[in-house]
Parts: C-alpha cells; structure tokens; sequence
C-alpha cells in the first residue's frame, strides 16, 4: 500500500462521511461543515492521485486546490452570512434540502 | 515507519470528520472541524505540498473556523434553541454515503493503477520552469500560467462579500456590536507585538513566495487574522457604512491585476501575461491587500470598520 | 486583435464595473448609472467582431497569458458559444435595463444589488467562453454565488430559504464536478476540454464514470427532472429581473456544459443506453413540469414550473443524434430552444413581476382584469406564451418544429408523443394565465389590502419585457443567419448535407 | 547516528512527554482552571523542547531564529489566551463552552 493509496482511501472515507453530514444534518451550520469536508476530500483525492508518481511533485493540482481553498472559505462566508438573515427572518436555522414548501 | 505516519494521519482524518458530521453539539462539529483542517495541513506536508499545507493552515482550517465560530457565536446569542442541531432526518444517508464512499475509493484504486507519468500540464509546468521569473512553480502556476483562474477567483471572493452585503439587507447585519474584551491589560500588550509581527510575516509570506511556499493568499489570511484580532478586542469597530479602505482595499487586486493584463493586451503580449517578476509581485501586494481586506469584513459581519475608542 | 480584445471585453468589462460600483460606495450616482448602463449595452457592441470572426472561420481560438494548453488556458468561440454569448447580452440588457428601474444604480439599494449583477454576467461570459474544465469550475462557482444572492435579494424567509436551498444543492454540485475533474486529471493530465477528447475514446472506465459524474453534476446545475427541486422556489422567490436571467441564463450554463461535454469531449464515444436515459429525463421534464404549471394558483410558480418543462426539451437531443439527418435537425431545434425559451422565458418573468410589482399579488384570482389596467404586461405574457406553446411563427414553433421532423426521420414515435403533449400542455397553462388576466373582476373581490394598490408600473419595464418577447417571435423569421452559423461548426460535421423541411417552408 | 542526532532525539522524545502529559491534564482534570494550568505549563516546555530539537536539526542560525520566534509567539499566544479563558470562566453569566460541548 503506498503513500498515494493511503490517502485516496482516506478521501473516500471523507467524501462519504461529508455526504452523509449534508443527507443527515438538520441544521444548516453542520451542512456547511459537511459541503467543507466533501471539499476538502475531494481536494485530497486531486493531490494524493496526481502524487503517485513519486517523483517530483505536480505543481498543477497544488495551485488548483489553493483556488479551491479560496473557493471553498468565500462559499463558507457567503452561505453564513444567509444564515444569520434566514434566521433572522424566520427563526429557523435547521432545513431539510428535499423538503418542498412551495 | 513513514507509511505507519501516513497511516495514522488518514484514520485521524476519517475520525475527525465522523465526528464533525454526528458530533453530540455544533460547537463540538465545529472544534473537530479546525481540528481536521490541522491534521489536512500535516497531510499537505506529508504528500510535499508545503504550499498548500501553509493555506490550509492559515485559510482552511483558519479563516474556515473563524467564520463558523463567529457564525456559531451569532447564533447562540439568540438562545440555547438556535444551535440544538436538531432532529436527524433521512434513512437512505448511511446506505448512501458508505456507497458513495465506495464508488470514490473504487474509482480512486483504479486510478491509481494508471501509469505514472506526470500529467502532460505538470510536465509543461517543469518544462517552463527555467525561463520563469519565480522557481516556486506552485506561485508560477497561480499567477504566470493559470492566472485567469486565479483571477476569476478574486472575483468569487468579491462576490462572496458583495453577495454578503446584499443578503444582510438594509438593515445591514443585525448585530454590529461584536461583544469585546476590551479591558484586560494584557490584550493590548498582546496586540502591541502581534499586529506589527503580522504585517512582518504577510510581507514575509508573500516575498518567499517566489522561491519557496508561501504566497498571497496566506499571506493575506495572516494580516486578515491580524485585522480580525483588532474588531475581536474592541480596536476596529463594526460600523454600517464602509470606509474608502474597505471599499478600494477589497477590489485593488481585481483593479491591478486586470490593468495590467489589459496593458499586456494593448501591447500585443497577450491578455494577462506577466512580463517580469516585478510585475508578479505587484499583483500579489494588491491580491494580499484585497484577500485580507474581505477576509476582515467577511469575518466581522460588517459593511465598514472605523477605529473604536482606545480602553 | 479586435476579436481577442472584443472576447476578453466581454469577461472584463462588467467585472471591472462591478469593481469599480463596489469601490465608489455610496458616492457619484452619476458614475454609477453611467457604468451600469454601459456594462449592460457595451456587450451588444463587443460581440459584433467575433459575430464576423466567425463568419470566415469555424473557430476562433485566444491564448491567455502567452501559454497555450495545457499549460495555460484557453479561451475558444464557436458558434454554440456565440449564440450564448448573444443570448447573455441581450437578456442581460434587457432583464438589466428592468432591473433598473426596480434599483436605480444611483440608489442605495442599487448599491448593493448591481455588483452581485455585474458578477454574474463576468461568471456567465466566462463560462461561455472557458476551455478548460477547472477554469469552468471557478466560473460557475461565481455564477452561483451571484445567482444565490440575488435569489435571497428580497430578504423575505421563503426567498431566503429558497436561497438557501438552492445554495447547498449547487455546491454539491460544484464539488461533484470538481471530483470528476480530479479524475480525470489523474488519467489524462490535462483540463483542457478539446484536448481531453483525444484521450476519452482510449479511456478505462474511470474516465467513464468521471464524465458520468460530471454530467450528472451538471443536469443539477440545470436542474433537469429529477434534480430540479430546487428551481421552483428560487426562480419564483426571486426578483423578476433575477428570475429572467435565471431561467433564461443561468440553467442553459449547466445544460451547454453538458453538450460541449457530450458533443465534443466525448465524440464518437456516446453510448446510445445514457443517450436514451437523457432523453426519458428529458420527456419527463417535459410532463411533469407542464402539468405543475398547470397546476399552480400563482402566476410566478407556474412560470417557474414552465422552466422545468422547457428545459426537458433541450434533453430531446441526446437519443435523436443516432441517424445522421435526425441529428442535423435536433441539434438545430434544441439550439432554437434554447435562444427562443430563453427570450421568451426571460420576456414573460419580467411581466409578471411587472404585473405583481402593479397588482400586488401573482395569485391567479387576483389578476382579474390585469388586461385592461396594465395591457403592455399582459401583452408580453401573450407574446412569450406564443413562444412557449410553438405556435408558429415563433422561435419556440421552429424549435418544436425541427425536433417534431428529426423525430419523425427516426420513427421515435415517443418522443414525437411527447413533444406535442407538451405543447398541448403548455398552451393550457398558458392560455390559464391570460384567462384569468383578461377575466373581469368580481363584485366579490376583495378590495386591495394597499391603498397604494393597482400601483401603475414604469412603462420602461414593459417595453424591456416586450422587446424580449417580441425578439423571442422573429426568432422565427430570422432563422437563416443563425441555421447558417450553426452549420459552420456544427458538433457533426456532416450536417450539411440535410436540408430539412422547415428551412425551405419559412423565410 | 552524531551527538547532534541523538540530542536532539532526547529533546523530541522529552517535549513529546511533556504535551502527553499536558493532554492527559486536558484530559483528566476536573475544572477550567487546573486544565488551563496543565495545558499551557506542559505544552509551552514541550514546544520549547520541540523548536530546540529543531534548531539543533536544522543547523543553521538563521533556521534557529526563526524557531526561537514560533516559541516565543507560542508562548505568548498561550498565555494571553489562558488569561482571557480564566477570567471568562471567573464570570458566573458567560460559561465557556467545555470541551464536552453544550447541549
């Protein structure tokens, strides 16, 4: 087992554990840790895949995922920001995406 | 012994992230998840990513867990209800996420197997790395060969903070008076080493960029943990309406990135190249200005800061 | 020089406005008036020299940063993109000079609403143009991030939980895509979307399922039935001029990403089970949206469900692309579909907020007699119903038109079912609408909650809503300039030799 | 395996004892305060003993002044925010969220 299929193991396991946190989670704060960890997997599987060839490491998925890091926090920013006004305006802070109120 | 400690960080990695999703409080999600951010930065070093593991250090798991302890904190003024997390929904999540789990690690086992050569824009990076004006091929990336991602990330930023703002409202957020400790002696000692420090290290940070990891965007999360620690003790307070400095110090680096492209443009050299590593360090100032400003605002809920009145 | 310049215009242009809106605050109302109508007309202008670019050549390619993929980035016009590109700018400008009205630049409010606007329109041109797969990724995280927030613009719960909603399923979205895009990464080491369909055809199954993946992703960016739950609440929460853009721009993102994936990256490697399963998406779409909208007691939710229809007909495609002149005639009918819906669509949601902005309410009941009070909105609901039926001479009867006859070359007897129960479908719930417009009211109505109410609505509004409407009609007339582009850089490149009926029955 | 090797391995060995001790107090005791008290006391010295390990690796001054400031940053990072814990657990309204969690 090497380094790169390690992590692409642990990867998985963060990506399933992040879906089951945004299926799971009633309220919204934990479904925004959840999309961060799914990120983050996902971050993980990109570099431990492009590192498996154990020679110099490829600059390419590093730059991406530093976007992503970006990416990720102003997603994590925005969506707290509608938070503190939905609860604001309605006193609820928990929802169930398949929930249909229209 | 090193695949042992490989070993280690990826079952911490999958337990932390169990109990962020069905820890007993938020807040503990909450903890458990800088925690993970930590350990994912360990896991950079580990797979030769210094880069990355300085990002997620500082932005992932730093800015990250800011924002949801304040966002948390928010909350949880309005009472105890506002945080219970709630009743669990769903029977499909755990037969659903252990396949999905599956078919990601299936896919990944398959693609391990692939040959190992360096993808061909890893091995063009390489190629060109000798004629570049950096040797840290992960800031060449950003700014020389992919700097439109980079750019149009600035711009996803920006929109978080704008869309931020429109969300809120025109009542602006509802609480501005973010609850300080303003009057023990020793914060102001604190703050009186720790915030020149930080402008030292983002300075720093930025200038080993070029050669050795670092770059803007920690750099940037470093003076925005600075600018935090002001508005947290009282130095910058919240106010409804943004001053000059938030309002150009969010777009400079959008500002001085575009112009120059654009004058690249003009000249014939095409959109967005950089002619010199001046010029890369010019963009990555005004991207260190830019990212620490929103992250300030985005992290103290609020339109404008002015300076509060000293203790 | 002039088309590179006119394409990168198209991106920078109304970032930097948006840059420039955000740093002058709440100063020179003047400065920002001037700047937002620039950035909604200016693209008008910037497209005319890639529109003659492409008269002379298929494709036109722009190097960013002097380094070519798959070191860099590229950015590349075709026809599919042009027409894009033309759709963005003149919904943009049309929803935009609405918007207006609603949020004068100069306002406070305007403030706050016209840099998230602007954002949008950078992301959307961005993506339109975008080669290279993780550079799409960054584009539509901002288009989402923009479209959210102005989904949430009103600050009322539903809008905000609508919002919400919207948010979370499209970031799940976002990072689905962003993982299909790690693997394919690892497999062929490059994200450039032409080089990659070098590698796709030698592919293991890996790549499959990647692109599997990501075009799954995708239809829930699209919200294609069944992943379109959250699209009724967000596009009939929104503000009008949102929900135009919306429904007109931001869904076809998703559903042009997936033909650029399944056209170009993966030519030649279509298997013909998922283009049959795409196209069943798609004719449930269609029923299903169409008897929701039927279904609906408010005006702005039955538009919205109209979406959900309209947008399974751009699904049609896939299964009819198996014969080589039912697919000539496909592609040219879900392109139509997709320009005349979105003038259209775009066309009767500004109407209707017109018509909610003046009435009070969208309640079907409470429009009674809307006809006579505000005849232009009205007028514009009728025109883009005519549209949406495929009533000719429309764009939306050419499009059913075209995909009618490719259906019939390929004896699909269900589709041609399908196609025509949905617009059966539609002009019921369409002549719904305008019946209980021109209704007249009872003596039981109530009287208006607002003394302020019917409040009468800035006739701007309704010729922004009109000209949509009446663009989305000549689109019928004016087929052969666009048929002829699309024949230039067709997908399949043995279009040509079809000559299909409808060319040679319209002008 | 030099003198240098196998003194710094004792500096790694003790800091690392001295941050398990301190997590145990974490751990084990029974209020903020005496948890506080192990926390920063055991961990700054096993930070110390880590950044001096280090230095003596890494064989260069400049290396070696730069650990010295992550110490000294530890250090006073450390302190102020053990201050600002135990005063907040002084006052009876603001219970600090334990590291069990709230409700």
């Amino acid at each position: 087992m090497s380094q790169a299929a390690i992590y692409v193991m642990a990867a998985a396991a963060v990506i399933g554990a992040g879906v089951y946190g945004l299926l799971v989670a009633g309220h919204l704060l934990r479904k925004l840790l959840a999309i961060n960890l799914l990120g983050s997997g996902v971050f993980l599987l990109l570099v431990a895949l492009a590192g498996r060839s154990g020679g110099a490491p490829d600059p390419v998925p590093q730059a991406l995922v530093i976007t992503g890091i970006v990416v990720a926090v102003s997603m994590t920013a925005f969506a707290l920001a509608l938070l503190d006004r939905l609860f604001r305006e309605t006193g609820q802070a928990r929802m169930d995406v398949a929930d249909d109120d229209d | 012994m090193s695949l042992a400690l490989d070993g280690l960080l990826a079952i911490s990695l999958v337990v932390l992230a169990l109990q962020v999703v069905t820890g007993a409080s938020l807040f503990r999600s909450i903890v458990m998840f800088v925690v993970f951010g930590l350990v994912m930065a360990l896991v950079w070093a580990r797979l030769r990513a210094p880069n990355l593991a300085l990002a997620e250090a500082a932005i992932g798991a730093g800015v990250s867990g800011a924002l949801l302890m304040l966002g948390y904190r928010r909350l949880r003024a309005a009472g105890p209800e506002a945080t219970r997390p709630g009743p669990r929904s769903s029977r499909l999540a755990a037969p659903l996420s252990l396949l999905v789990a599956g078919l990601v690690a299936s896919l990944g086992w398959t693609a391990l197997g692939l040959p190992e050569a360096l993808g061909a824009a890893g091995a063009a990076v390489v190629a060109a790395m000798p004629s570049q004006a950096v040797a840290n091929p992960v800031t060449a990336v950003l700014l020389v060969f992919r700097g439109y991602d980079t750019l149009l990330e600035l711009a996803v930023l920006l929109v978080a903070l704008a869309g931020a703002r429109a969300v809120e409202g025109p009542a602006g957020p509802a609480d501005l008076a973010i609850p300080t400790m303003t009057g023990l002696p020793i914060v102001g000692a604190l703050l009186a080493a720790l915030v020149p420090l930080s402008v030292l290290v983002a300075g720093y940070l930025l200038h080993a960029g070029g050669n050795a990891p670092g770059g803007a965007f920690q750099g940037g999360a470093v003076l925005a943990a600075a600018g935090v620690l002001l508005v947290l003790t009282g130095r910058l307070v919240p106010h409804p309406v943004p001053g000059p400095v938030e309002r150009w110090g969010a777009v400079l680096g959008l500002l001085v990135f575009s112009a120059l492209g654009l004058v690249m443009l003009a000249r014939g050299q095409g959109m967005l190249s950089m002619p010199g590593a001046w010029s890369i360090y010019l963009v990555e100032s005004a991207m260190l200005v830019s990212i620490a400003t929103t992250l300030v605002l985005l992290l103290g809920a609020a339109p404008g800061l002015r300076r509060g009145p000293l203790p | 020089m002039t088309t590179e310049a006119s394409l990168v215009g198209l991106v920078f242009l109304p970032l930097l406005a948006a840059c420039l809106l955000w740093a002058v605050g709440q100063r020179a109302p003047w400065l920002r008036q001037g700047l937002v109508w620039l950035s909604l007309l200016a693209p008008l202008a910037l497209l005319l020299a890639p529109t003659l670019a492409l008269t002379t050549q298929p494709v036109v390619e722009v190097v960013l940063a002097g380094h070519a993929p798959p070191l860099g980035i590229g950015l590349r016009l075709d026809a599919l993109s042009l027409l894009m590109l033309w759709l963005v700018a003149v919904v943009g400008a049309g929803a935009g000079a609405y918007a207006s009205f609603v949020e004068p630049p100069g306002s406070d409010a305007g403030t706050r609403f016209w840099p998230p606007w602007l954002l949008l329109m950078t992301g959307l041109n961005a993506l339109f143009l975008s080669a290279d797969l993780f550079n799409l990724y960054v584009a539509i995280e901002l288009v989402t991030l923009a479209a959210v927030a102005l989904v949430a613009w009103s600050g009322k719960g539903a809008a905000l939980r609508a919002a919400m909603r919207y948010l979370l399923l499209a970031m799940l979205a976002s990072l689905a895509y962003l993982l299909a895009v790690a693997l394919l990464y690892a497999e062929h080491g490059t994200l450039d979307l032409y080089l990659l369909a070098r590698g796709v055809a030698a592919g293991s199954d890996t790549t499959r399922i990647a692109l599997a993946l990501l075009i799954v992703s995708l239809l829930l960016k699209a919200a294609i039935f069944p992943l379109h739950i959250w699209l009724p609440p967000a596009h009939a929460r929104a503000p009008g001029a949102v929900s135009a853009v919306l429904s007109a721009l931001v869904v076809k993102g998703g559903v042009y990403l997936v033909y650029r994936i399944w056209f170009w990256t993966l030519d030649g490697a279509q298997p013909a089970l998922v283009a049959n399963l795409l196209g069943a998406l798609g004719a449930c779409a269609i029923v299903y949206g169409s008897i929701a909208a039927l279904l609906q007691s408010r005006l702005k939710p039955l538009v919205a469900y109209s979406t959900v229809a309209q947008l399974g007909y751009l699904m049609l495609v896939f299964p009819m692309t198996a014969t080589v002149a039912s697919g000539a005639l496909a592609w040219k009918g879900v392109i139509y579909q997709l320009l005349s819906h979105g003038l259209a669509k775009a066309a009767l949601f500004l109407a209707a907020a017109s018509l909610l902005r003046g009435v009070g309410s969208d309640r079907l009941v409470d429009l009674a007699g809307a006809s006579r009070r505000f005849p232009l909105s009205v007028f514009a609901v009728g025109l883009s119903g005519i549209s949406l039926m495929g009533l000719p001479p429309s764009g939306g009867f050419l499009a059913k038109w075209l995909l009618l006859e490719a259906a019939w070359i390929q004896r699909g007897w269900v589709w041609m079912a399908v196609l025509l129960l949905g617009s059966l479908l539609a002009s019921v719930y369409v002549f719904r609408a305008l019946s209980a417009m021109m209704a007249t009211p009872g003596d039981d109505a109530k009287a208006p909650v607002d003394a302020a109410l019917p409040r009468p609505v800035p006739w701007q509004m309704d010729v922004a809503a009109v000209t949509l409407a009446l663009l989305a009609v000549i689109a019928g007339f004016a087929s052969a300039p666009i048929f002829e582009l699309l024949n230039a850089a067709a997908p399949f490149p043995r279009v040509e030799s079809a000559t299909p009926i409808s060319e040679r029955a319209l002008p | 395996m030099n003198f240098i090797q196998v003194a710094a391995t004792i500096l790694l060995v003790l800091g690392g004892f001295f941050y398990f001790a301190g997590t145990v107090g974490l751990l084990r005791f029974p209020d903020v305060h005496s948890r506080l008290h192990a926390l920063t006391k055991a961990d700054n010295l096993g930070l110390g003993l880590v950044c001096l390990a280090m230095a003596l690796l890494g064989g260069s001054w400049r290396g070696a002044a730069m650990l010295l400031v992550i110490w000294l940053l530890g250090l006073l990072a450390a302190s102020v925010s053990c201050h600002l814990v135990a005063q907040a657990a002084l006052e009876p309204a603001a219970e600090p969220p334990t590291p069990r969690g709230d409700p």
